[in-house]
């Protein structure tokens, strides 16, 4: 369903990686992993198209990304180190500001619905610039619980700067959205294990 | 040095450096500073030359004469040292009165002559009715108005 | 399509009513700069009237500049622009809005201010309708283009000036027939093929400049 | 006037300033009925102006007014800074609005006044155009307070700049003085004789009063409800707004 | 003391030399609004001539509030701002080597270019010196008051605008003193006395708003 | 020698804590846990004067540390969420300014060594900007391996972006600077045991 095919990637005058291949077919789940600046952030750039390989080329479905575009992008949901949320705005907004932008139908009552789950009740209507940085990263995160119909989630270091409780309750949704059929590519520095689905690791060397 | 003492030593840099803006501003002011020049410093060809500025004084007693169009005045401006001739073309203000403080902008023609593309009035800090008016001495009265 | 233009024009319009102060600002800075120029030129009235039209259109373009900084690096440093590069709706209409948005938050006020500023000049009637009809056709056309230079110099460290540097040459012809609509009404030309000619420009400006833009974003993201 | 506001709370504050209001507002209404007729009735026309120069009862209270409010409104942000004393800092807030206020009136009366005196609405003189810029200034106050979410961040910030704004007030007072300018010199001032008519100054200073007690009004109606605002989730609020009910 | 003065100053530099192309735009945008003029009021070289310090004045007026941005956002963002605000050194100390690099970035290369546009505008050779003086004297003035409203806007939405409405009212004095000191010299009076005045308005500023601009700083990181 | 007494903090009109109260010596670890939102980085920045707390004081050997200023900030150590990290510099070029407006004596010799210890080899002399999150991270925390001299350390959340080698280095200088009679305060939500010097909890409650 999503190939990578001997991708490569090179910085600045550095390659990073070379070769990197994979497959994955529904319900399967890709941690990314690797140490710091091993490319790990490049690679989910590169997957998503906000950059090009040096080298290779992505297939969803069969057919290459670069051709497919906009369909693409209506089947993926990309979160990355910024958060995509809006410092004037309430969480509210934020969330269905970004529903609309990836194509997602939900009202407002959905929107407190997710945000109330992700544990922002009491927020909702704050301007989300007081936030902490860890609700900040929740007001982002809550919109995976409205993302149930996208098939392929790709998140960067989904974990940083949640609090136990949060860690847990993003897995769980994490293997939800696999036992769904979903795809999942990500990446962590914590410990987190992925139960649901079939899970694999790619290590990039440095 | 300790951290109070730098304060002190940033306090003193400050006081001692309002002290010299007070003696350059002080200097500034021995120069003049003008939005008007007076028919003396126009005399002493200390009024810009060939450009538009502002004359400033009294229209001299008995001096305003009307030209045959109706529209074109001439009078003499003076601070009662020196005096300067003005001609202008257009409504005057309401105020403008013989023996009364006037500011005019223009430019000073060859023939001596000043002329002007804006009149404005402009009075003193009196104000009294009309019959107290004539206990006060015309010369006072144009002395303050040209020294402010 | 249109779902998708009226949802980030909304948005848009959203956030600058959260920060009134920015619209005000934008209009208090066109207000500010035009009431400079009689400080630093003098005051001759007759000087004064002449200029009116060239300092009353250089003050909008400079304001319309200013506020071009707005227009993306907020969405690019919060990562909002990336999920709108990842949208499944064509970009350049995402962008047509963000431009329509920006124009009515900085293009429009001032448009409804000059009026007001142009009596100050002693401009007369006809003049002032002509003034304020050619700063209607022109600044959407600023904003437009004022997005491309948005859109490449995105993230570039004093982008604020460097994007100056691109949109100026390009808002020179909006400013010299802006500005000589008036003065060919002045003159008794007549100023129509002036205004005519800023429409054109409008026009072809909102076709072809969203796709540039698009491009851009996707370069200076990348 | 300093231990009124520095050492009552604003629970005592609020009911004191709320009974207060009604009072300014009536002597306002009382001496500018009396500066009024005194400015309109009784005092004789000038000698150089005719009946225009009447416009000075408005004009020179509200100029005063503009000035003076300022320096209050520095003095209360000075206080709120340093002792970080919160009534100050809105007495502050609330001044601003009204010391906008009065600049614009001082501006737009003084052009009216003006064109038949002077035969032009406006020039660049260093009065007028330290006036001008007094407005700009308490604009730039109000502004950056909206602009600020925070009100101790609003406070401090505005604080700061009301305190460095305040070098402008004497170059407005004292321009008459230091360069010679198309608006005239002082008329009243503490040093001589004013070199006016005794009614006429009475007609002024009547106008001048009634200002002062309307900014006051204003000004308290305006703390009161920014009180309100700040303070709406502590019991005195709460018990406050229950009684209205 | 001295040692943190250039310690930052060196820094700033350093930054700005990395970005060379901030430094060359400011600079550009002072050349391109000054060139703009002539294209929005028309080609009469009288009037030119006589507008000629005022605009130089204005435009060098508006390059220096552009790169007020700049001044301490990026500071402010990446966190350094924090770490000098608890730097064991007085602060105003570090204002004033932020505020002096400022200048020799964006001030002083205007004042260089100044004489060459001047030219362009066909003043004489005094007033052209006067008008450099003038700038020489002026512009520090500008980076130091701006850099008060930079602090108090710091990190505020539309800062960038709202920091002109701050900023401008003060920056008014200079300019008349600063346009009016050539004006002064044409017509025969002297500029001696607004030069003074100006170099009285640098050293108030220099000694007053390092200490407004600490207290500012505080307040808005808070 | 560290203490804060009846410690208050009103964030817009919330009460995120108050009276707390702590007293550290030479040699004490604070850790200050609470979950996301729960006032951890305010308390921090109220412990370094950044912001002023809504009532209470803090004292640095016994006198309040308003009053110290300078003199408190020269003893002071502060990493906060942001990295103080120039875009533009090279490590290098970074750790140096940190170090001189931290008033610590350090030539270009210590930066290097002091960025090769913490694993940046090789990447000195990149500008930042091109930097993996967590090797900016990792350019922000040399300034600890310079600042063995100072005190008071207070690092909000540091192990963030870090990959595992990283985090188990970091552990060691915290506790190598507990063993040399240093303070600590720190938050994080990974669970990262110190084991020197005498550890504390501060469980802020929400
Ligand atoms: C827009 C134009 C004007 C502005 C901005 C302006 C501004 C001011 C200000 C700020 C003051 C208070 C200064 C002080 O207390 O010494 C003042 C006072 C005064 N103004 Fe004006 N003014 C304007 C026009 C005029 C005109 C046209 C006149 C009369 C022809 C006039 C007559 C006076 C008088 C009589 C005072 C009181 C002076 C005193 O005794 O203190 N003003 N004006
Ligand atoms: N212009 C350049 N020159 C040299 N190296 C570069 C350049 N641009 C990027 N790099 C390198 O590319 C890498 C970027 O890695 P990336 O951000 O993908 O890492 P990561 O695996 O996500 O790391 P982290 O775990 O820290 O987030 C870094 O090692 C960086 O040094
Ligand atoms: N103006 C405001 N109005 C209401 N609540 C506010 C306001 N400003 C800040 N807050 C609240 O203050 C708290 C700030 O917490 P802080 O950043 O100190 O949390 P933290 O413990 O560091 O959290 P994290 O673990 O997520 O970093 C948040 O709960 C936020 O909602
Ligand atoms: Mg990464
Ligand atoms: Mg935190």
């Amino acid at each position: 369903m999503f190939e990578a095919d001997q991708l490569a990637c090179v910085r600045g005058d550095r390659p990073l990686f070379e070769s990197v291949s994979f497959r994955m077919e529904a319900g399967a789940a890709l941690q990314v992993a690797g140490v710091n600046g091993s490319g790990k952030t490049s690679l989910l750039r590169i997957l998503c198209g906000l950059s090009s390989p040096a080298d290779g080329e992505i297939r969803w479905k069969g057919t290459s990304t670069r051709s497919l575009r906009e369909e693409f992008f209506s089947d993926l949901l990309y979160l990355g180190h910024a958060p995509a949320v809006k410092d004037d705005l309430t969480p509210v907004e934020n969330l269905m500001t970004s529903a609309a932008l990836a194509g997602i139908d939900a009202d407002e009552a959905d929107a407190r619905q997710a945000l109330e789950r992700i544990g922002l009740a009491g927020c909702e209507d704050l301007p989300t610039k007081v936030l902490s940085q860890g609700q900040r990263r929740r007001a982002a995160l809550a919109r995976l619980l409205l993302s149930e119909r996208i098939p392929l989630w790709v998140l960067d270091e989904p974990f940083t700067a949640l609090d136990a409780a949060a860690v847990e309750q993003l897995r769980g949704t994490m293997e939800g959205h696999l036992q769904r059929g979903g795809l999942l590519v990500f990446t962590t520095h914590q410990d987190v294990p992925i139960r649901a689905g079939q899970f694999s690791r790619l290590e990039l060397a440095r | 040095m300790k951290p109070r003492h730098k304060r002190f030593a940033l306090i003193a840099a400050g006081l001692g450096g309002l002290a010299v803006a007070a003696t350059l501003v002080l200097g500034a002011f021995q120069k003049n500073l003008v939005f008007f020049f007076t028919p003396t410093q126009i005399a002493n060809h200390e009024a810009p030359q060939g450009r538009s500025f502002r004359v400033g004084g009294l229209v001299e007693a008995g001096s305003v004469k009307r030209q045959e169009d109706g529209v074109t005045v001439q009078f003499v401006v003076t601070d009662t040292a020196r005096s300067i001739p003005v001609r202008f073309k257009g409504v005057l203000p309401d105020l403008f009165r013989e023996g009364k403080g006037v500011v005019t902008q223009g430019k000073l023609g060859p023939d001596g002559v000043f002329h002007a593309d804006e009149v404005l009035a402009k009075h003193d800090e009196n104000y009294m009715p009309p019959e107290a008016k004539h206990a006060v001495e015309q010369a006072h009265n144009a002395s303050r108005t040209l020294k402010q | 399509m249109i779902a998708i233009f009226r949802c980030v024009l909304r948005r848009d319009l959203v956030l600058a009513f959260r920060r009134r102060s920015d619209v005000l600002t934008t209009l208090f800075f066109f207000v500010i700069v035009v009431s400079l120029f009689p400080l630093g030129v003098g005051p001759e009235p007759e000087l004064l009237r002449t200029m009116a039209p060239g300092i009353l259109w250089v003050a909008a373009l400079l304001a319309s500049m200013l506020s071009l900084g707005r227009l993306f690096s907020l969405d690019y440093l919060d990562g909002t622009l990336e999920q709108m590069l990842l949208a499944p709706e064509p970009l350049p209409v995402i962008v047509l809005a963000k431009a329509a948005a920006h124009w009515l938050v900085s293009g429009l006020p001032l448009v409804l201010m000059s009026p007001v500023l142009a009596i100050q000049f002693d401009l007369t009637q006809t003049l002032i309708e002509i003034l304020v009809l050619s700063l209607l056709l022109g600044t959407p056309v600023l904003s437009l283009i004022g997005a491309i230079g948005a859109s490449l110099t995105l993230g570039l460290r004093g982008g604020g000036v460097l994007v100056s540097l691109l949109v100026l040459p390009l808002y020179v012809p909006v400013l010299i027939f802006g500005a000589g609509a008036v003065g060919a009404e002045s003159s008794g030309l007549g100023a129509q093929s002036h205004l005519l000619l800023l429409a054109a420009m409008l026009v072809f400006a909102a076709v072809a400049s969203p796709w540039a833009v698009a491009a851009g974003l996707r370069i200076s993201v990348e | 006037m300093i231990n009124w506001f520095k050492y009552s709370s604003p629970q005592t504050f609020f009911p004191l300033a709320g009974e207060m209001v009604p009072w300014f507002f009536a002597l306002a209404v009382a001496f500018g009925a009396a500066g009024l007729y005194i400015g309109f009735f009784v005092a004789p026309t000038d000698a150089q102006q005719g009946e225009a120069y009447r416009i000075i009862f408005i004009h020179v209270a509200a100029a005063w007014m503009s000035m003076f409010l300022y320096l209050v409104m520095a003095f209360w942000a000075g206080v709120g800074l340093v002792f970080n004393t919160r009534l100050s800092a809105m007495v502050a807030q609330a001044l601003a609005p009204t010391g906008a206020l009065m600049t614009f009136i001082a501006l737009w009366t003084g052009a009216l006044w003006g064109k038949p005196t002077w035969g032009t609405w406006w020039v660049w003189d260093a009065r007028l155009t330290s006036e001008l810029i007094l407005l700009f200034l308490y604009l730039g106050f109000i502004a950056l307070q909206a602009a600020i979410d925070e009100p101790r961040r609003a406070d401090k910030a505005g604080a700061v700049l009301a305190l460095v704004g305040a070098v402008n007030v004497p170059i407005i007072y004292f321009s008459v003085k230091w360069w010679n300018t198309l608006h005239q010199g002082a008329s009243v001032s503490l040093m001589a004789a004013p070199t006016m008519a005794k009614t006429m100054l009475w007609g002024m200073l009547m106008m001048a009063l009634a200002f002062w007690m309307y900014a006051l009004g204003a000004v308290l109606v305006r703390v009161r409800s920014i009180l309100l605002e700040r303070e709406r989730h502590t019991d005195w609020v709460a018990s406050y707004l229950g009684r209205l009910r």
